[in-house]
């Protein structure tokens, strides 16, 4: 799933500070499950920007809705009646949603209110931890499926830095696993710590050329 | 249909003296739906009753508010009446201008008051009705643990005429209490043999649970016995799990000496010994640790008083308090003193020492103020009381909470003492962290008699999507079912409209549901709406602020 | 004209090296004055690259200085900051300039340093570094085009032997020895027991690795809490620690000297490992006593 | 200009102690709205932000005890919801004490007239709503 956060409030604010009118749209896919960009986050955004101009004595209205998938032009489409009515779109999605958005109603700004940050799953209610790192080369299967390009800080491949803090904690968050640690282990359990003992040659980053595309033959 | 909003104002036999009731009559009329106003002055009682059910039925409302007293009191009672005029009774708003509004103010006291139902009146707008259902329910009650209170309980359910199962880890019943059964008043071997010939108890020993499902009246259990799996269903579970002990020997190793033995070592030693001289001299240690030490108070009396009986030894007993809140602990208290049990109250713990084999115990009594220097045959310390082994994974399975000692049942006093978070789950004695004998069989008393209040009539009556996941707007992230304080939310597949497709989605099981709110609250998608407290009914109240 | 530390790590019984942090600045001068000092007192000095990841004078420059004032530069290059065309590209500038000895770090996390902002690189790690290194040794670059002009690096690697768990960090160590290494330099050690039973290990694995103890002089307990603290796979004992809170004040820095020479003297008397690499930041130029004190000079 | 309050009560504890307040015949000032809710758990972010865009000058959360909740974990929540809200607010510039979380036993009527009036002198210093 892909997982996001809010951007800081003074940088909404000003990315709208020019407009009266406004559409709030949330994405019921990944966002909302990651309560960044859901109904419930649309309304409390709305609430907290109509009572900032209500501060500043200016005024503001704002449409709120939430569509399925705002990643799939089909669904963006329903809303092509608010979008007439106001001046600028919010979009409560990731970048691939406020990048369909903003290619759907070239006419009117769409901005971004979240900061898409990873992939990730939750860990535990309200905890979300990334996962993958989309490189399009997928290591798993060495590594006991556990990746070490985005969990382990450094993206190492062949095992972990000079840095492992005690109890097997990440060098840089003391918080943190250190992947390889839990590479180890699970390989371990696994009888398969040859895996790790093994070489890895420098990765293919260039494995997803930019910008990523991909034709399905199956159809 | 159209909307009539019936407004009765009741001014509780003029016990509301600061409302000016005809202006507020006069304002709210003008209200948008409100068809009628109605003055009364005794609302509850019959000719008010029936005044209500006839206007009710005469001028065809279909929304009715109550200006009066506290929803608190009389909100069942007016329902009641709107059932019996016809209409549902969830379709009633109240507003509480007694003891919220005419009782505590001064100044203007009607505009709030007319504030007050105007908000009720903006609620009842978007009232919808709830149907209330009978849930059957599984006349049969797993009972875990075959120690003596699990033994118990069975017996009593079984008394009650309700199916038990009693589970138990280990290949015998009895649990680990056998030695203090004295203290229980109870004879084991007798109430095993009791409970392996009641026809509705069936034991099943050498088992453990794996897995619980669903929810009251209807928790299916998947128990493993060796290699064989049995699945079955409850419509209740009580958990008399046990607990287990750690000794404390006070500076001492307790395994390499001979001579410092624990409470139930020496429970069994009393139990085997019979004719060869026993100790001279016996101490005993209370007090070394801090958690409930009632079992431990009563169990070091109980064998102080059968080791001056059985071997006529000199005994101390070395205590900080001795806890005696229990039924005929105080008793037992004097008779052990008046049997010559020597009691000394230190302050700063004891030192203890072995010299050449024997124990020594230094104390200063500070009653009698004077040191004390004791050498001892043999002495007997002091038991902590700990949560059974598997408390903390028993309780991952059930979702529950366990308390700050790691035993189960929580410390919040809504659920006590048996209850817990979970309608039809219940936990006695120990394994909730009260070690009492009496206090545990009264545990059981209760615990057996909610049982019986749950199932006895083999439905249970629950309002139906009080609380309702719109299937099209739950997205399954699962939120809800991970903060559910009552194990109430399961994910089910659900037919998507009129597709053959199947989705996951979340549902609310209507009997399990306690209706606290806290998913409706969480949910990222706003899919869960709670009739009755609903974003929207929450926010026509607020929207009626400064309205007037 | 100094010994190549190829032929140092042949021929030589105990093998110091020290440590040459470059500067944050252009002004080289101190550098130059550190490095004529103790250019003729280890056997090579090791220049570190954006140490700690921050942002300074670089190692390959460095290096230079080292060469042209006559001492035996070891080029530290880390895969933070540099992807596999830019660390090909120094390797080559490098030896072309007589630089031929390098450690092959993973490097610092960007975190720790003072551009906290910036991109880390990692497009290698340091196994991976090892074997291009070999790749190029033999002429080709990382793709496998031929280069006019070989090169023929001396390949060192960093191992930590305090880690906890230790386990995968010996995978990795062995992974490394197995890319060809000639010289281990250990992360900053205290305990013996510790180190002995890492070098057992590593003689295990490779019998012909020079494994060099790391060696960071202490200079206050202060100093030893904030290490065990905040800086990972170091741990300094509390007996060492006592015997710094009873130093009296003003006295840490030599008494942290005499307990580096102690533990060195001790290394080398015992045959602990091969040898040391001195490690003390911001006083290169009291390294000098620590030799003396070691009975080394 | 509104002073008004928004009490959100927990129908278990809050809602029970303001009527006992209003049996003890104990004074508070009439400014207060109570919102009777199942739990304290109930109340979500969005309804304490609507309450002021609806003009309440000050919202308050009022839940039963710690380790006291029916629902074990609703007084808890509600109270991470209110210091969620409290940045929420701080974030666009209102004064964050604008909204408070208190428990309340069922059986505590003075506790609860105290926290109304505590609010009400806070609204002094923080300012009615415009």
């Amino acid at each position: 799933m892909i997982v996001a956060e809010r951007k800081p409030m003074e940088e909404i604010k000003q990315m709208v500070a020019p407009y009266k009118k406004l559409l709030l749209v949330g994405c019921g896919t990944c966002v909302t499950v990651c309560w960044a960009g859901g109904e419930k986050e649309v309304g409390i955004l709305a609430s907290q920007l109509r009572l900032a101009r209500q501060a500043e004595g200016k005024e503001i209205s704002i449409i709120e809705a939430t569509v399925e998938r705002q990643c799939e032009k089909e669904m963006v489409s329903e809303l092509r009646d608010k979008v007439k009515q106001v001046e600028a779109v919010l979009s409560l999605a990731c970048g691939a949603g406020v990048q369909t958005m903003a290619g759907m109603f070239e006419e009117t700004p769409v901005f971004p209110a979240l900061n898409t940050t990873f992939v990730g799953m939750p860990e535990q209610e309200g905890i979300w931890t990334e996962m993958c790192g989309l490189c399009g080369d997928c290591f798993l299967d060495r590594t006991g499926g556990i990746c070490p390009m985005v969990r382990c800080a450094k993206g190492l491949l062949n095992g972990p830095c000079g840095g492992t803090r005690r109890g097997g904690k990440c060098e840089v968050d003391p918080e943190k696993d250190c992947a390889w640690v839990l590479i180890y282990r699970r390989l371990e359990k696994q009888g398969r710590l040859d895996l790790m003992k093994k070489y890895y040659p420098p990765k293919n980053f260039r494995a997803v050329k930019r910008p990523g595309k991909i034709q399905a033959v199956k159809a | 249909m159209e909307t009539r909003i019936g407004i009765f104002i009741c001014d509780c036999g003029g016990s509301i003296k600061n409302i000016d009731f005809s202006t507020i009559k006069d304002k709210i009329a003008k209200i948008p739906h409100v068809v009628m106003v109605n003055l009364a002055s005794n609302l509850c009682l019959d000719e008010g009753k029936e005044e209500l059910l006839s206007r009710i039925k005469s001028d065809n409302i279909n929304r009715v508010v109550i200006a009066a007293c506290s929803p608190e009191f009389k909100e069942h009672i007016f329902q009641q009446l709107l059932e019996k005029a016809g209409l549902n009774g969830h379709l009633l708003s109240m507003a509480n201008i007694r003891e919220q509004c005419a009782w505590v103010h001064e100044g203007d006291v009607t505009g709030k008051a007319l504030e007050l139902i105007r908000m009720a009146a903006n609620e009842a707008l978007l009232l919808e009705p709830l149907e209330k259902r009978e849930f059957a329910v599984k006349e049969e009650v797993l009972v875990v643990g075959g120690g003596v209170l699990g033994i118990n309980s069975a017996l009593q359910l079984s008394r009650v005429g309700l199916q038990t199962i009693l589970l138990e880890r280990e290949v015998d019943l009895g649990g680990e209490n056998r030695e203090f059964e004295a203290l229980w008043g109870t004879d084991m071997s007798s109430m095993v043999k009791a409970v392996e010939a009641d026809e509705n108890i069936e034991i099943i020993t050498s088992a453990e649970i794996m897995e619980i499902e669903g929810e009251v009246g209807d928790f299916s259990v998947r128990i493993m016995k060796g290699a064989e799996e049995i699945s079955r269903s409850f419509g209740a579970i009580v958990f008399a799990t046990g607990h287990r002990v750690e000794d404390i020997a006070p500076g001492l190793q307790l395994k390499d000496n001979a001579n410092v033995i624990s409470q139930h070592g020496f429970a069994q030693m009393l139990q085997a010994s019979t004719t060869e001289p026993g100790p001279k001299t016996v101490g005993f240690v209370l007090g070394f640790s801090d958690g409930n030490s009632r079992f431990s108070t009563l169990a070091t009396l109980n064998n102080a008083l059968a080791c001056r009986q059985k071997w006529d030894s000199e005994v101390y007993i070395f205590c900080k308090n001795v806890e005696v809140d229990s039924e005929g602990v105080e008793n037992l208290y004097r008779t052990t003193r008046e049997r010559g049990v020597v009691f000394v109250k230190y302050g700063d713990f004891p030192k203890f020492s072995i010299e050449k084999g024997v124990v020594k115990v230094e104390a200063k009594d500070i009653f009698a103020g004077e040191e004390i220097s004791l050498t001892c045959d043999l002495l007997v310390t002091d038991e902590i009381l700990l949560p059974a082994e598997g408390t903390e994974a028993l309780s991952s399975l059930l979702s529950m909470k366990m308390d700050a000692r790691g035993f189960h049942q929580d410390e919040n006093v809504y659920f006590y003492p048996v209850a817990s978070n979970r309608k039809g789950i219940f936990f006695v004695g120990d394994c909730r962290g009260n070690l009492d004998p009496n206090r545990a069989l009264a545990d059981v008393s209760s615990a057996v008699m909610s049982a019986y209040e749950l199932l006895s009539s083999g439905k249970v009556v629950a309002e139906v999507e009080r609380v309702k996941v719109d299937p099209q707007k739950c997205r399954t992230c699962l939120t809800c079912i991970r903060v559910c304080p009552h194990g109430a939310i399961q994910l089910v597949r659900m037919s998507n409209g009129d597709t053959d497709g199947e989705n996951e989605v979340a549902k609310i099981s209507d009997p399990a549901c306690d209706g606290c709110g806290i998913c409706a609250a969480i949910c990222p998608a706003k899919a869960i709406k709670f009739e009755g407290y609903s974003d929207k009914q929450i926010l026509a109240q607020v929207e009626m602020i400064g309205a007037s | 004209m100094a010994v190549s530390f190829k032929e140092t790590l042949k021929t030589k019984d105990f093998i110091v090296t020290a440590e040459a942090a470059p500067v944050k600045g252009s002004n080289v001068s101190k550098m130059i004055e550190d490095i004529e000092l103790l250019k003729d007192k280890v056997d090579a000095l090791n220049v570190t690259d954006n140490q700690s990841s921050v942002m300074r004078y670089p190692s390959l420059g460095t290096c230079l200085l080292v060469k042209e004032h006559g001492g035996e530069p070891v080029l530290q290059i880390t895969c933070r900051d540099r992807n596999r065309l830019a660390i090909q590209a120094d390797l080559l500038f490098a030896y072309s300039r007589g630089i031929d000895n390098v450690l092959c770090l993973t490097g610092d996390s960007i975190d720790v340093g003072d551009h906290k902002e910036a991109k880390p690189v990692f497009d290698l790690d340091s196994v991976q570094l090892i074997h291009l290194v070999h790749i190029m040794n033999s002429g080709k670059d990382l793709v496998g085009n031929e280069l006019d002009g070989a090169v023929d690096f001396c390949v060192g690697a960093s191992a930590t032997p305090s880690s906890d768990p230790l386990e995968p960090q010996l995978v990795k160590v062995g992974k490394k020895l197995d890319g060809g290494i000639s010289f281990i330099q250990t992360q900053a050690v205290y305990d013996f027991d510790e180190l002995r039973s890492f070098v057992k290990v590593i003689r295990g694995m490779d019998s012909k690795v020079k494994i060099l103890a790391g060696i960071v002089p202490v200079v206050g307990a202060r100093m030893a809490a904030y290490m065990n603290e905040n800086v990972p796979g170091i741990f300094v004992p509390q007996y060492l620690i006592d015997e710094l809170s009873q130093t009296p004040k003003g006295k840490g820095v030599s008494k942290g000297i005499e307990i580096a020479a102690r533990m060195i003297k001790q290394i080398k008397e015992e045959k602990i490992c091969d040898g040391v690499h001195i490690m003390f930041i911001g006083r290169e130029s009291r390294i000098p006593e620590i030799l003396e004190g070691a009975g080394l000079l | 200009m509104s002073n008004k309050i928004i009490a959100f009560c927990c129908e278990h504890s809050a809602y029970l102690a303001a009527d006992l307040a209003g049996k003890q015949g104990l004074h508070y000032p009439e400014n207060v709205r109570l919102i009777r809710v199942p739990c304290a758990g109930r109340v979500d972010v969005t309804h304490i932000l609507k309450a002021f865009e609806k003009g309440a000058a000050a919202v308050l959360v009022v839940g039963c005890e710690e380790g006291a909740c029916q629902h074990s974990t609703g007084n808890t929540r509600a109270k991470e919801r209110v210091n969620y809200s409290q940045t929420l607010l701080q974030e666009i510039g209102m004064d964050n004490r604008r909204v408070e979380m208190v428990n309340v036993a069922p059986g505590a009527p003075h506790k609860f007239v105290r926290i109304i009036k505590e609010m009400n002198e806070k609204i002094k210093e923080v300012g009615e709503a415009k």
